[in-house]
Parts: structure tokens; sequence; C-alpha cells
């Protein structure tokens, strides 16, 4: 596969720019619920071990 | 004879506890005091008897299927109303009993003025009104004294008294202590 | 009989345990599973004969729409479940769906919106599914803050609850009721439905993203729950074990 | 049946005339500014002034049942009625009450307007009768908003409400466009009698049931 074959690929022609935006906030979204969750319950049970 | 019995009752709200293993039996024509401190459960208690509230845990028998007089926290009065609209929507008549009785808490001039203008001791006495007219067999009241003067105060107690000695049954809660024939739940843990 | 299993297998202790273990497995191996639906999509498929290359906005769209509704039905029945049993978890797990379902929901439209530009040179048609989501966001969003107003969260499950199995008749009748009013107003506009039946070549890719999606979506919602148990039983002996 | 409660949800609406009086007040009011906003000279389609008044009888409606439920709950009359049994009476008599001292009203305020335009008076009536049967429908899932948002304002409430009205309003949408073109309307209507039927005999249950909740 030479590089320009690549870079076909990846710009899709013309729309290629809609299509990787879409891409870019999906993972945005899906990565930011999972690390905002995750401090979520790293925090609840900070406050529970502090109770205890 | 047995008239409410409550086996081992708990009620939380959140999963902290508000009652923690209450038990009592309250017998018909008894007059009961449920105590505690602010926040220890007795409104809980009430409502839960008169059937609003649900225990968490325990049980509850109640044998009494009449109607009850339930005399909560809120006034039951409507604010743009006056005196007179507000006892009549309450089903209540205008006869010389409750004439009487306003005159007595000194509402009587008022009578047509609305329940806004009314001072909250001034209206706590006129929700009583419908309490002193009731002729259910129970009556269950919360904080009936709160923010009555003292003549007022010992009208109430000589009310309850009476009915007392009529059989009826009343369950009240109040953090005051006054000398008197009742017996005193205390749910304090 | 069926309560008794419930609350053996169904307590908030025995869920949290298990999913604390498989949580995160879960989630990488369908967030894995998913980049790799996607990748044979965007790039091991050929362009769509009408749309060009803008097409391929389908293997994130369609999951998060289907998803969506999914999400509801879902929450529905944990809904029903804790009416009818007076399963807590059930509770937890119906409130914890509520934001993902929102999140997910807010996406399928956005991809739509970014998906019409190219397709119908407008981020925004006043098209029968489109304008569906939008009133399934509302409706989340709806539930969202329902939840949050109120301090006593034994009776925000109830309200919850109750909204949810309401809003659940109400999502067909939604559907029809906007389909049945964009055939008047909306005749010209290209339908994504419209079109002839779609080809293998990308129908295969598409089942795998929807697939892997499902796993992924389910993944978040077990994280949620768990964030939502942990809240919810604070004061519980058994939290103090973990 | 007890015609007593009835008489006092009448008699307590009728005091309140903020609560009666306003609402088709502000209807009266935005209903004559709205073409002050229009070119007059132009002319404006029929259907702008009727969609335009579907929408602003929303509004309206939910402005006039605010207050159906908290004003009860927080003076202690809910509760009364619940020691009582009597909480899915007083339901249907309070959404009944709205529905005749302030949804009808409503209804004839937006007939009057529609004779005015340039529509015929067959189209007035349409008008007219849309409005009674989908006034009760509006003011059943506003109050179900209020139950469910007691207290905490009716902005959650418009959001809980809104995604049960939008079919509602579709409804409305469609029969306008249908009654312009002369088409038949007894199809539109008598789906729109169903759901008025099927909604005022449910959404009192699941209101009552969460007011019971409210007062745990």
């Amino acid at each position: 596969m030479n590089q320009d074959s690549l870079t076909n690929m990846l710009s899709m022609g013309d729309h290629g720019v809609y299509v990787w935006i879409v891409v870019v906030v999906l993972f945005v979204i899906l990565g930011s619920t999972i690390i905002l969750l995750n401090r979520k319950i790293r925090q609840v049970k900070k406050e529970i071990n502090e109770e205890r | 004879m047995k008239l409410i019995e409550a086996k081992n009752i708990s009620y939380k709200i959140n999963d902290r506890n508000i009652l923690n293993n209450i038990s009592f039996v309250i017998n018909y024509g008894e007059l009961v005091k449920i105590s505690g401190d602010n926040g220890s459960g007795k409104t809980t208690i009430l409502k839960i008897i008169i059937g609003l509230t649900k225990q968490t845990k325990g049980e509850l028998m109640n044998h009494n299927e009449d109607k009850v007089c339930f005399l909560g926290h809120k006034n039951n009065l409507k604010n743009y109303l006056s005196i007179r609209e507000n006892l009549l929507i309450q089903g209540l008549k205008l006869d010389s009993y409750n004439l009487d009785l306003l005159e007595k808490f000194n509402l009587r001039k008022h009578i047509d003025n609305s329940v806004g203008t009314l001072s909250f001791g001034q209206q706590k006495k006129l929700s009583l009104v419908r309490v002193l007219n009731s002729d259910e067999k129970i009556l269950i009241l919360d904080e009936p004294f709160v923010g009555l003067d003292q003549n007022s105060k010992e009208f109430l107690k000589n009310f309850m008294e009476a009915k007392v000695n009529e059989n009826k049954t009343i369950i009240f809660t109040s953090h005051i202590d006054f000398e008197d024939d009742y017996r005193e739940i205390k749910i304090n843990e | 009989m069926i309560k008794k299993f419930f609350h053996q297998f169904a307590s908030p202790k025995s869920y949290f345990a298990i999913a604390n273990k498989f949580v995160k497995p879960f989630l990488v191996f369908f967030f894995l599973l998913y980049i790799s639906a996607l990748a044979w999509g965007l790039f091991f498929t050929p362009p769509d004969a009408v749309q060009g290359d803008s097409y391929r906005i389908i293997y994130m769209h369609v999951p998060a729409s289907f998803m969506a509704q999914i999400l509801f039905a879902v929450m529905a029945i944990t809904s029903a479940v804790f009416l009818i049993w007076k399963l807590k978890l059930a509770a937890y797990v119906s409130k914890s769906i509520a934001p993902i379902g929102a999140i997910v929901t807010f996406f399928a439209l956005f991809s739509g919106s970014i998906w019409g530009i190219p397709t119908w040179g407008t981020w925004w048609q006043w098209d029968a599914r489109i304008t569906s989501t939008l009133i399934l966001l509302i409706m989340y969003l709806g539930l969202i803050s329902l939840h949050a107003s109120f301090e006593n969260k034994e009776k925000a499950d109830k309200f919850f609850s109750v909204l949810v199995l309401i809003g659940v008749v109400n999502i067909p009748i939604i559907k029809k009721s906007v389909d049945w009013w964009s055939t008047l107003h909306q005749s010209a506009s290209i339908t994504l439905t419209s079109k002839p039946a779609i080809d293998p070549v990308m129908l295969y890719p598409l089942m795998f993203s929807i697939v892997s999606f499902i796993g992924l979506i389910f993944g978040l919602v077990i994280l949620s729950s768990q964030n939502e148990i942990l809240k919810r039983e604070k004061y519980k002996s058994w939290i103090k074990n973990i | 049946m007890n015609s007593s409660i009835l008489f006092i949800e009448i008699y307590k609406l009728f005091k309140r005339r903020r609560a009666w009086v306003g609402p088709v007040l502000v209807f009266l009011l935005i209903i004559i500014s709205f073409p002050l906003t229009l070119d007059i000279n132009s002319d404006n389609p029929p259907q702008i002034y009727l969609s335009f008044i579907w929408i602003s009888t929303l509004l309206v409606t939910m402005l006039g049942t605010e207050l159906i439920f908290s004003e009860d709950f927080e003076d202690g009359t809910l509760e009364q009625y619940a020691v009582n049994n009597q909480l899915i009476e007083i339901v249907f008599y309070k959404i009944l009450v709205h529905w005749v001292l302030i949804g009808i009203p409503l209804a004839f305020v937006a007939f009057l307007f529609t004779l005015s335009l340039d529509i015929s008076i067959h189209i007035s009536s349409i008008t007219l009768l849309c409005l009674v049967i989908s006034n009760l429908i509006f003011i059943n899932f506003f109050s179900l908003g209020n139950a469910l948002s007691l207290k905490k304002g009716s902005i959650l409430g418009l959001l809980i409400t809104i995604p049960f009205l939008i079919p509602v309003l579709i409804v409305l949408g469609k029969m306008t466009t249908s009654a312009l073109l002369g088409l038949s309307l007894m199809g539109h209507l008598s789906l729109l009698v169903g759901v008025m039927i099927l909604v005022a005999s449910f959404i009192p249950f699941i209101i009552s049931f969460i007011l019971r909740t409210h007062l745990e």
C-alpha cells in the first residue's frame, strides 16, 4: 500500500471531513463518559472509605 | 380492646433510619401522646397509623375501619377565602356551637376577613375548629398545641379529655409536657 | 417464587460484585470490537453509488439511533419490574440508563445532522425520524431532571418509573403521528429509507457495528449503574467491604 | 359521587380569580397582539393563525393549570382528601372544573378571534370544537406534569409533558389543513375524541397514584 492510496482511503473523497467529524465526536463522547463515570465511582468509594 | 398494634416498625428515607424498630399497642378509648425530639419520626408514626405512609419493615395491625379525624402540620386553610368560607368548604355549619367557638378563640369579629390576614396562632385555632366538630371515633392530631395561647390550650385539653370519656381514642404528638392523664409512647432511641 | 429469586440473585450487592468483576474486560472487548467494525466500514467497503463516502456515517448513526430506542425499552422493562416487585436494583438500573440514553440520542441527532449537510444540503430537516428522535431526547432530559429534582430518592424512583412507562406507550404514538405529519409537509425530501435495499457489502459491517455498539453501550450502562448503586447504598453495611 | 366536593372545587377556583380569569385574559392579549406583528395588507394564510391558536392555547392552558394540585398540596387539603380516600374523585373534579372554567372559555375566545379572520364559519366552529376537546387532553397532561413536578416549578412540568402533547398538536395541524382543503374531518375528529376519552379516563388514576406517593 503506497502513501497515496492511504491518503485517499483516509480522506474518503470530498466528504471525508464529515465522516471524521462524527468519528471524533463519537469517541470524545464515549471516552469522556467512561472517564467521568470512573472518576465518580472512585470518588464515592473514597467517601465511603473515609466514613468507615 | 386493641385498636392499633405495631411490631418492630422501621422507616427509612434514602437508606437513613427515621424510625428504628418501634413497637407499641394502642387500645380503644385511650389518650395517647407520642413524644420525642425533633426529627425523631413522630409525624411519620402518625402517617403510618392512618395509612398515608407504609413502613419499610415491620408489621402494623389496624383494627379500625371507620373514618378518622386527622390534623396535620399544615393548617388546611385557603388564604384567599374568609373564615366563614373556609369553615363552609370544610363542611362545617355556622351554628351556635361554632360561633361560640369563634367567640372563644377571638375570631368572630374577623369572620369575613380573609384567612391570609390572620396570624399564625389565629390560623392554628381556626384549623382546630374542624377537630372540635369531629364526631369520628378516632382523632389523630399532629402537634395540636403548637402556636396556641394558654386559654386555647386549656380548652383543647378539656375537649380531649371529654372525648376520651366518651370512649373516643385520641393519638397526638407533642414535645411539650403537661400534667395530665395520658399514656406516653416515647420514640427516642 | 419469582420474588424470592429476585431478592437472592438480583440484590444490589451481588449485582455489584459481578459487575465489578466483569465490567472492565466487557467494555474493553466491545470497544475494540466496535473499532474494528468501524474500521471495516470506513476503509474496506466501497463508496455508495448515490452518496459517495459520506454514507459511511451510517456505521455510527444507525447503531446510535437503534440504541436510543432500545435503551428506552430496557428502561421501561426495569421500571415495570421495580413498580411490580419493588426491586430496588431495577430502579437503580432504570435511573442509570437515562443519562446514557440521552447521550446516545444526542449523538444520533448530531451524526444525523452532520450527515444531512452533504446529502440534503442542510444540517436540519423536519424529517419524521429526526423529529421523533428529538422528542425522544426531550423525554430523556425530562426523566433526568425529574429524578434530580427530588431529595427523597425512593419517591423519585417511583415517579421516574411511572413516567417511563407512560413514555414508552407514547413513543410509537409519536412515531406514527410524526410520520403522518411529515407525509404532508415533507413529501419531496430524501428519506434514508426510500433507497433500495442495502448492499450486503455494506450490510455486514453495519450489522457488525450495531452488535458491537450494543455491547459497548450496555457496558456504559453497567458502569453507570455501579455509580448509582454506590451513591444510593452508601449507608448499607455491605458496601464497606468493597 | 360527591357533589359537595365538586361544588367546593368550583368555588375555590372561582374565588381565585387570578388563576381563572388570568389565563383567559393573557390569551386574549396574546391573540390581540398577534395580528399586529403581521403585515395586514398581504394575504396571510389562515393556517398561520390557526396554528398560532393551537400553540398559544397550549401554553395558556399550562399557565392555568400551574396550581392545580400544588396549592392544595401546600396547605394540606390534599392530605385530608387522601385520609378520607377521596383522592381519585378530587383529581377527576379538579380536571373537570379547570376544563369548564379555563379550557372552554379559551376555546370561545379563540372562536371569536377566528370569526374576525377571512375563513368560513364552518372552519371557525370546527376550531371551537377541536379546542374544547383538545383542551381537556392538554389539561389532563399538564395536571400530570403538575403532579409530578409538585413544588418544582412549571418548566419541569412542561419538559415532561410536551412529548405527550406533540401528537395532539400534529392531529390538530392535520385537521386544519384538511379543513382548509374542504376534506371530511370525521376521521380526525373521532381520533381526537377517542384520545380524549382514553386520556381523561386513565391519566387521573396515574395522577392520584403520584399524589399519594407525594403525601407519603
